[in-house]
């Protein structure tokens, strides 16, 4: 049975767009960086620490993000049997880890000067703590059973149990926060922003998006190759 | 001598590549380490009066919840069986393969704890007290969970036994791990703590390859 | 040199599968073993390979190395497949070797036809190819007795043919085999056992 | 952007942080990909010249 369906024309898409992916990517994160770094005026009670926000708050927003696709993804391959979905969605794993883990090292980093220890178990850092091990379960599935397409169905069932339990611990985390009412009350990024420090955060927000569409088109291809490579091995066993 | 390297390195290579022993281990740790302040509340002040606690215990769950993968595979495929028959007696295979499994994922896990400390607030002077007695209570974990694997490999649901077997075994190594990470404690009780984890370890090597060794016969028969 | 057991009895789950049993073996001889199912053929190959004990009874190998025990100089060969599906073909024997210490596993390979795929994870392997890949044990560390439980199980006539080959030269050189099995072997057995009737 | 603000060296570490994860993601995503299609494209043309 022909594993993937269609891969050509998913190829063929991908092929003619990536150059221009990346070029976009690279020109946002320009931008972006510029005016992280430079126009963005320091925050009056901050001061300079505030930058951290450029590079926490898009990735906070890709992790969750990614793991939306991943869900979606899961969705699409349970329901239409298309195992290009399953493939998108194990591929895009490991980028929404990176996000993820990208959140929570910047996000404690943004702590010390704040909170004066690296690691508070404020309320967003917990839930973008456990989103954390929500992937690395996701990962664990697919490493741990060796036939494709068992581990594609298992893993749709993983990601989609767990996309519906973020809200819920989202939730209850929040709830839980209010109820140990820690010392300071910190307003991540601070009460509303103003123009000058906004676009770059939208600017750094849309580079980070369009780098994960970047890197999940051609990990796909990657795996599309990779899934050939097998097939064509199971092909030369047979025939012996 | 190379039949030990043999086993060893096939058995890294077989986590490395079959999705990470220590990868899953470190997953479970990490879980563990985010339910404490959950529980427990976030004040800074009262978990770093329990971090050394709490990392001990989450690193033997750790452990003991990646013990049944020491021979499970092996018993199953027959491999067990062809070891019986090898040039070296039956318990060095089982020696070998928890130092594989202590290689794989004792060792990480009791390096990463200390690490990871800062999540429950860990002061950093406790940080190097608490890896060496983790590195040296390692190896006793995984002595001691190679005999709880090897005598519930054969059962079908052997994963809660094995935990009400090993545990037990395992106060001693918490006890003495304890005390000897406690980081201003009196010098001469971190000394004394981490001699008698050596001593438990050295126990260990004796004792655990032959009560290994045993169970499995008693499996294949 | 000569294979012999006097008096053995297997209780497998609280049966008697056999009781009183004796055998002898002489170098370069075929066994074969028969009888219906549940009749103790495996159990009597696992208590010959060291694996399982009998209440009663001895197995000796008369002339055999003093400092090793039987089932260090003996092969035993059963339905299960000891191959990692994550290691490659090659990988696989290149482990037995050095557990084994020593042996050439090309020359293995060569002998069950697993050559061209000593490169490919023994994951993808059918059941068939796992089995030779099994049987290439045989080969790789010569061992004076070899016990197989039904080793033609899952292989096609070339395959089959393969391990006659093997068998032959193993009794050639003097060594002997206990082969519990229902399908002709390429040769008359020279010793036939059948448990049916013993027990 | 004033280097001398205090707690800058935060702001450093997170953005570089941020840069060598990131540049690493995408080094082994590109190698990967390099590496897996040229091996089914060299696997490809072997099966076909075999069958040919």
């Amino acid at each position: 049975m022909q594993f993937l369906a269609n891969p050509t024309r998913f190829l063929r898409i991908a092929n003619a767009v990536l150059p221009y992916v990346w070029a976009i990517t690279v020109a946002l994160f320009a931008v972006g960086l510029y005016g992280a770094l430079v126009t963005a005026p320091p925050d009056y009670q901050q001061g300079e620490t505030v930058r951290i926000m450029y590079v926490h708050v898009p990735a906070a927003w890709m992790a969750l993000f990614v793991y939306t696709v991943m869900a979606l993804a899961s969705a699409v391959a349970a329901i239409f049997r298309h195992p290009l979905a399953d493939v998108a969605a194990k591929t895009a794993a490991p980028i929404g880890a990176v996000f993820c883990f990208l959140s929570l090292a910047t996000g404690s980093l943004w702590g010390k000067p704040m909170w004066g220890a690296w690691w508070v178990w404020d309320a967003r850092l917990t839930s973008m703590f456990v989103l954390m091990l929500l992937y690395i379960g996701y990962m664990a599935i697919w490493a741990a059973i060796e036939e494709p397409h068992r581990a594609a169905m298992v893993a749709r069932v993983v990601a989609l149990v767990g996309f519906i339990n973020i809200p819920i611990v989202k939730f209850s985390v929040d709830w839980w926060n209010s109820l140990h009412q820690p010392a300071s009350v910190f307003r991540m990024g601070g009460p509303t922003i103003a123009g000058p420090m906004l676009w770059p955060l939208l600017v750094m927000g849309l580079a980070y998006a369009l780098l994960f569409l970047a890197l999940h088109l051609t990990a796909m291809r990657a795996e599309i190759a990779a899934r050939k490579i097998r097939q064509i091995q199971i092909a030369e066993i047979g025939d012996r | 001598m190379n039949l030990i390297l043999a086993l060893i390195k096939r058995d890294l290579t077989l986590t490395l590549r079959q999705g990470g022993g220590a990868g899953t281990a470190l997953g479970f740790f990490l879980c563990v380490v985010v339910l404490l302040p959950i529980g427990i509340g976030p004040d800074q002040a009262l978990l770093a009066r329990i971090a050394p606690g709490a990392l001990w215990i989450s690193l033997l769950l750790s452990v003991l919840l990646s013990a049944d993968r020491i021979y499970q595979q092996d018993y199953e495929d027959g491999s067990l069986d062809v070891m019986t028959m090898g040039p070296v007696p039956f318990e060095i295979v089982a020696l070998a393969k928890s130092v594989a499994h202590w290689l794989s994922t004792s060792l990480p896990l009791a390096i990463a704890a200390p690490i990871l400390g800062f999540l429950v607030n860990l002061e950093p002077a406790a940080i190097l007290p608490l890896a060496i007695a983790m590195v040296v209570g390692s190896i006793a974990l995984s002595l001691i969970a190679s005999i709880g694997a090897a005598v519930t490999v054969g059962l079908r649901r052997g994963g809660l036994l094995v935990s009400i077997l090993v545990l037990p075994l395992y106060v001693p190594v918490l006890i003495f791990g304890l005390s000897a990470s406690q980081p201003n404690a009196a010098p001469g009780l971190t000394a004394a703590s981490l001699l008698i984890l050596v001593a438990i370890a050295l126990a260990g090597l004796v004792v655990s390859p032959l009560a290994s060794a045993a169970a499995l016969r008693s499996y294949l028969k | 040199m000569e294979l012999n057991a006097q008096g053995l009895t297997c209780e497998r789950g609280g049966r008697i599968v056999f009781r009183d049993l004796s055998l002898s073996l002489r170098p370069g001889r075929l066994m074969q073993l028969t009888g219906p199912n549940g009749s103790g053929k495996s159990s009597l190959l696992r208590l010959i390979a060291g694996l399982n004990e009998s209440q009663t009874g001895s197995v000796t190998l008369a002339g055999g190395s003093e400092d090793l025990t039987l089932g260090q100089q003996a092969h035993y060969v059963a339905h299960q497949e000891p191959v990692k599906g994550a290691l490659s073909v090659f990988e696989n024997l290149a482990f037995w070797r050095d557990f084994f210490g020593g042996g050439d596993v090309d020359e293995a390979l060569e002998a069950f036809d697993l050559s061209r795929l000593s490169a490919y994870p023994a994951g993808l392997l059918s059941a068939g190819q796992k089995r030779r890949l099994a049987l290439a044990r045989l080969v790789l560390v010569p061992r004076v007795l070899w016990l197989l439980d039904e080793p033609t199980v899952g292989l096609d006539t070339s395959s089959l043919a393969r391990l006659v080959t093997v068998m032959a030269k193993q009794l050639d050189q003097g060594g002997m085999i206990i082969a519990a099995t229902h399908v002709p072997l390429g040769r008359e057995p020279d010793v036939r056992l059948d448990l049916g009737a013993a027990a | 952007m004033d280097f001398s603000a205090n707690h800058i060296g935060f702001v450093i570490a997170s953005y570089a942080l941020s840069v060598v994860f990131l540049a690493s993601l995408v080094i082994t995503t590109l190698g990967r990909d390099r590496k897996l299609r040229a091996e089914a494209e060299r696997l490809d043309t072997q099966r076909k010249k075999a069958r040919a």
